[in-house]
């Protein structure tokens, strides 16, 4: 991480380690924790967190950006970049998610059940196919042989939860974790088809790493015990 | 001078280049004709064309209070009018819900009285309309403080009404600054994609507009959405060299000097 | 037809100045650059740029108040009736020469095509019918000047004001033009700006001499030239003035006396001058000389003489000569 | 005319003041003091100042080409400055991505002597000026075309050089398009959000700029994002309300007429 | 000082023109409006808007060579020393008076403080001194037209061009310009474009009289209209012209006899005419009739007529009179 450590113009004497990582934009209340602790551990570290889609640390990472870790929110993208050898090793699972549906307090539609959000005059709000939430939305609706005719289509989960959370739809598919972090904006109802698309987390080091040894100093922080504390206090599940 | 121009032209255009060198032409024809584009990029041009349309029933009274009338607080109210430009899309995606949203401001007496604006095409004309007004106001304003306020005197002392001189002086001279300026508005709100996404979402022919679909697309493969970017380009091309035809050219003025 | 009565104040710009004129009259306003003539013919259109309430007083035409800024009347330009043809010509860039004449008809409630077609008959009249189909910009100083006039007179106005409508034309486009005036002003009420006492002579009944914003003389135009009341106007009239003792004297070039030497008695004034030059003017010869000492020393002043009485004297360029002006050609102001 | 110029300015009022009563005014000052929104502030402003030196620097000589030099290929390549306004943010990163990437157009040849671009603070500036060059190119030749031309040919019969009648009578005369160009360009940089995610990444104190930080914050808290944001339009307002002082003031031109 | 020798086409404005100039010579450059004399301005500093080859022909000052679109050399406009006084003022709005006058000079090389105490010089040579802070928005039409000569003048330029310089301006500040530019002209090569022929004859050692783009006569100023070569002089001139068998026939005001009863033999031509106006000119009065019948039906003829004269005479408006001219007043073109 040579050429960010001017840019980032650290004021301390001592000349520190950075360590980059690169983390899918949920991961963000749990990493940014685990990054604060480490560095209280560890002063001669430096750690910089980038959060972005998944789908984002995969193109930037193939195009090159400088980074030591990399967590992805499901296998399939982190397949993606052991496919094209960005990855050294094998990555490693480090958590779960399952999804929930997201309602608003008041519940104005009264859902109670998957089934639910399959009613006529339900606006139901799902995300697309195309990212992670959705290919495990499509997976839970199949095992309950459901079709839901959504709103919406969202890009990515926060907008699921920013469209529940401002009362504009009626329900959503989300991850727990969303609604455990969304202080009380939106009520979660469980469903026991969820158990059919658990969504594994993944972390790996980067082929090439300017710090594989801090690297790795987080990646085990991440699937040692007080990252899994941290994580299991956001909701997360076991891998 | 010509030097540093073509400079920045390349730094315009190399990305873009960048891009086209990315796309998999073999299977260009295919993608781009593919119903979901066609549809995506149908659905973009006619929620451009409207919210272009909003913006021009809005802005041009806007910019005329801005260069023409005098009062206090038009510096500020200049300023406001920028807004929309500062705030990050997603931002002003979630400030339209605050307003129109099925609670908001303006939503909930709206709901009321049974007109639901979210997630429908409205929302992506609105999205759009909220984030493109700043630069046709500014467009047409400049062009009108350009405009010698002479001409406007000259109308009224042969009797012509605000109106009538408005009409038939004033708009007919600042007719190239309102051309850059629809084509500008135009243009911003084909590329439009945090506001609508956060404020409109995102459904086949009704609110996934190109952009959209072209960020779906790149979730699953990058290069695809590299060549339905190209489309969008092509078409903006195509449009914005339309709108800069011959009769934008600067008319050859004065005589000797 | 509709007289006009004005009391104007323009503070801004130092103008001061209180007019009338009946109706169907025209009324010269002449005076040094700068005096506020243009001043003037902006505030009685109404086209001031600025602030709104820089023009103060009262002004009337016919039985309509236009402005009264004690009781807060202000009657917006295009219901003043008042229409104006500006120092510059201001052709409407978007328009060809018969769109800008037409323009003004169009307000009228004619047409289109009646609008263009009236607007034809008005290039011609001012001798631009062959620029009909020109753009402003393809057109000469003096010819966009003469489409600036159709259109001011095309608009039919109640009241006209011209500010210096001849400028930039050339000799026949002026005369041409004049005697379009002079057709038109006849029923008329219009205020013409002019620096040219001709103009002033032979196109308005009545002149006034602005000077730093105030009228400072006002009459029936060829009384205000023969018998000058005071120094404007006899400035104004092309006399020889000099100063003596605080006051300006007077005095026509064909007043004054030419000699080689001094003067005798006759001469209630002499000066000593060095010729100038001397220059044909039809069977007279104007004979301009510099004063070279006493009142008049540095001014230029001109004698009308006698081209037999010139070819006796030393008339080259440097060559010192005496005029001299009997007591009952001089005015004092 | 008034009215609807008032109901523009509401339209884009509205959204904005919803957004306002979403904020938990109580915690607002402690968020907005918050180190990482600081820091995220004062980046945004370096970077958007850095951009638009390189758009002044690239979009001035482009606009004084597009506006006063005659060549075939003008037309297009004015649409062609106008295209990063109509590629979507994202689509813009990539396309930079492609090109200055570390394995991108010129990124490789770049990578091989040292330079590293993306993922960097220049790559936030190159974003940013990527995405807003066209505004200010677009305002500064407006405002140079409807500058007589006359006023050039007036100072060569004076003996002023191209270069000299540029400086002193060209630039001079274009200020208030150039001032509003400027504006314009800083603005749009201080909002860029997708652009810089995608090419420079979201590194805390590096390339985490204000909108980045708040749509990380959106996340888990759309009401602090809200509250971000209204900081973010705040200084908007101050720092466009600052550009548009007196010396914009059209001058009051003509006499009479 | 440099000599001008022209030989210039601009097809795309009919203009074709071929003038040679002494170095230190002024040359009246006259017309109808649209002769083309505004072009050859523009074209003579290379100023003309639109297509840069334009212009064709030659172009040599001094020894210098500015144009020939054979070898294909076009010196640009700040390198030929051209200095041009143009039709518009044109001040530049963001510069105050002073600012302007100074522009040329900082081009010399001259520091700003050097060039605006020079400045100041030219605005008060040229009567504007009191304007030197003034933006041009604030000047009124004549007084900006002064700021734009001192302006043209303060560069020095090797030749200059001055297009209707006198424009709009008042009797003073007119004559004081004559007085500044009759000096200043002096050794200077330059090019005066003019309505005036007052202004030629003073002004002017040549004079070129340009029509729909053709230099149709061309000489020294006072031969020219003394003796005017062809019509177009005669014009010019203000002399009266009427049409005979195709051919025009012009005779001095000054040699028209004027009588009540048709005239005799010893009038080679003879006009039945109705009084228009009789006006004072000097000791002179101005006779104006119109043509009644005959060749100058329609045509408005000047006579100069002693007042003593006019005094025995009907000259009421309307009035028929008969003008007459012997043969040795007439000329044939
Ligand atoms: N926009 C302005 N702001 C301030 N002062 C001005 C403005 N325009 C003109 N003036 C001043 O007002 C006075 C009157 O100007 P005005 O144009 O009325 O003169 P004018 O009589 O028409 O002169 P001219 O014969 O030169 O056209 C002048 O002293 C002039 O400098
Ligand atoms: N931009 C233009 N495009 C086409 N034709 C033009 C243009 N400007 C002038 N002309 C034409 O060229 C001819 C010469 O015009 P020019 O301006 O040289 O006349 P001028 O002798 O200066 O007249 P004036 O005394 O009225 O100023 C005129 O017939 C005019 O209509
Ligand atoms: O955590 Mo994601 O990759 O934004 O769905
Ligand atoms: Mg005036
Ligand atoms: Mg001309």
């Amino acid at each position: 991480a040579s050429g960010q450590g001017a840019a980032a113009g650290s004021a301390s004497p001592v000349a520190k380690k950075t360590v980059i990582v690169f983390a899918a934009a949920s991961l963000k209340a749990t990493f940014t924790q685990m990054a604060d602790d480490l560095k209280k551990q560890h002063p001669e570290l430096d750690i910089k967190l980038n959060f972005a889609g998944s789908q984002d640390l995969v193109a930037q990472i193939k195009a090159g950006a400088p980074a030591d870790v990399v967590a992805t929110a499901d296998l399939a993208t982190m397949d993606k970049l052991t496919a094209n050898g960005s990855v050294d090793g094998t990555p490693q699972h480090f958590a779960s998610n399952t999804l929930t549906i997201a309602v608003p307090p008041s519940n104005p539609a009264n859902i109670g059940s998957l089934a639910d959000l399959a009613k006529p005059g339900t606006r139901t709000v799902l995300c697309a196919v195309q990212v992670p939430c959705g290919a495990a939305s499509q997976k839970v609706e199949k095992a309950a042989s459901l079709t839901i005719k959504p709103v919406s289509e969202e890009l990515s989960v926060s907008d699921v939860l920013g469209k529940v959370a401002s009362g504009e739809a009626d329900a959503g598919l989300v991850y727990k974790t969303d609604v455990q972090g969304s202080k009380g904006k939106v009520k979660g109802v469980d469903f026991p088809q969820s158990s059919s698309a658990v969504n594994t987390y993944a972390i790996g080091l980067v082929k090439g790493a300017p710090d594989a040894d801090g690297g790795r100093l987080f990646l085990s922080d991440v699937t040692g015990d007080s990252g899994q504390a941290v994580l299991a206090a956001a909701g997360f599940g076991k891998p | 001078m010509l030097g540093v121009a073509l400079l920045g032209l390349a730094f315009i255009l190399v990305p873009l280049l960048a891009t086209a060198l990315r796309v998999d032409w073999a299977h260009f024809v295919p993608l781009v004709t593919d119903p979901a584009a066609l549809e995506a990029l149908g659905l973009s041009l006619r929620t451009a064309g409207l919210s272009t349309l909003v913006c021009l029933l809005l802005g041009v009274p806007l910019a005329a209070v801005l260069s023409r009338a005098e009062f206090p607080g038009k510096r500020l109210m200049r300023s406001l009018v920028l807004l929309p430009l500062v705030v990050p899309p997603v931002v002003g995606g979630l400030a339209l819900l605050y307003a129109f949203g099925r609670f908001g401001l303006l939503g909930a007496p709206l709901h009321a009285l049974g007109v639901e604006i979210s997630f429908s095409t409205t929302a992506v004309v609105l999205a759009q309309a909220f984030v493109s007004l700043p630069y046709l106001v500014l467009s047409v304003e400049g062009s009108l403080s350009t405009t010698e306020a002479g001409y406007e005197r000259v109308a009224a002392t042969l009797g012509a009404s605000p109106a009538a001189t408005w009409w038939r002086v004033t708009l007919p001279l600042a007719l190239p600054g309102l051309l850059s300026g629809t084509v500008l508005a135009f243009a911003r709100c084909l590329g439009e994609f945090g506001a609508t996404l956060t404020f409109a979402g995102n459904l086949e022919g009704v609110t996934r507009t190109l952009p959209l679909d072209i960020y779906l697309v790149r979730e699953t493969d990058p290069d695809s959405a590299a060549a339905l970017a190209l489309l969008l380009v092509a078409v903006a091309v195509l449009v914005v060299g339309a709108a800069h035809g011959p009769w934008l050219k600067p008319r050859i003025r004065g005589n000797a000097v | 037809m509709s007289a006009l009565d004005l009391e104007l104040r323009v503070p801004s710009r130092r103008l001061d100045a209180s007019l009338r004129l009946d109706a169907g009259q025209t009324l010269a306003l002449m005076g040094p650059n700068g005096a506020g003539k243009s001043t003037l013919a902006a505030a009685l259109t109404g086209t001031l740029p600025g602030q709104r309430h820089a023009v103060q007083g009262r002004l009337t035409l016919g039985d309509r108040v236009l402005l009264d800024s004690v009781r807060g009347v202000r009657v917006p330009t295009h219901r003043r009736g008042v229409g104006l043809m500006a120092q510059t010509p201001l052709l409407f860039p978007h328009l060809d020469a018969v769109g800008n004449v037409a323009f003004g008809r169009r307000g009228l409630g004619e047409r289109r095509t009646t609008a263009r077609r009236a607007a034809r008959r008005w290039l011609d009249r001012v001798g631009a019918g062959e620029f009909a189909q020109a753009r402003p910009w393809q057109l000469s100083g003096g010819q966009a000047q003469t489409v600036a006039l159709a259109r001011a007179l095309a608009a039919e106005p109640e009241l006209l004001v011209l500010d210096e409508p001849l400028n930039a034309l050339d000799v026949t486009a002026a005369s041409r033009m004049r005697a379009v005036l002079r057709e038109l002003l006849a029923d008329q009420t219009a205020i013409l700006v002019t620096h040219e006492i001709l103009d002033a002579l032979t196109l308005a009944d009545r002149t006034a001499i602005l000077h730093d914003g105030r009228v400072v003389a006002a009459g029936p135009t060829r009384e205000l030239f023969t018998r000058p009341p005071n120094v404007f106007a006899a400035r104004l009239a092309g006399l020889n003035l000099v100063q003596r003792d605080g006051e300006s004297l007077a005095f026509r070039a064909a007043d004054v006396v030419v000699s080689a030497g001094e003067p005798d008695a006759t001469a209630a004034v002499r000066f000593p001058v060095r010729v100038l030059s001397l220059e044909p003017r039809g069977e007279h010869a104007l004979l301009r000389g510099a004063g070279a000492e006493g009142i008049a020393a540095g001014v230029e002043l001109h004698a009308e003489v006698d081209v037999q009485l010139a070819s006796g004297l030393d008339t080259a360029p440097g060559a010192p000569l005496w005029f001299g002006v009997p007591a009952a050609g001089l005015r004092e102001y």
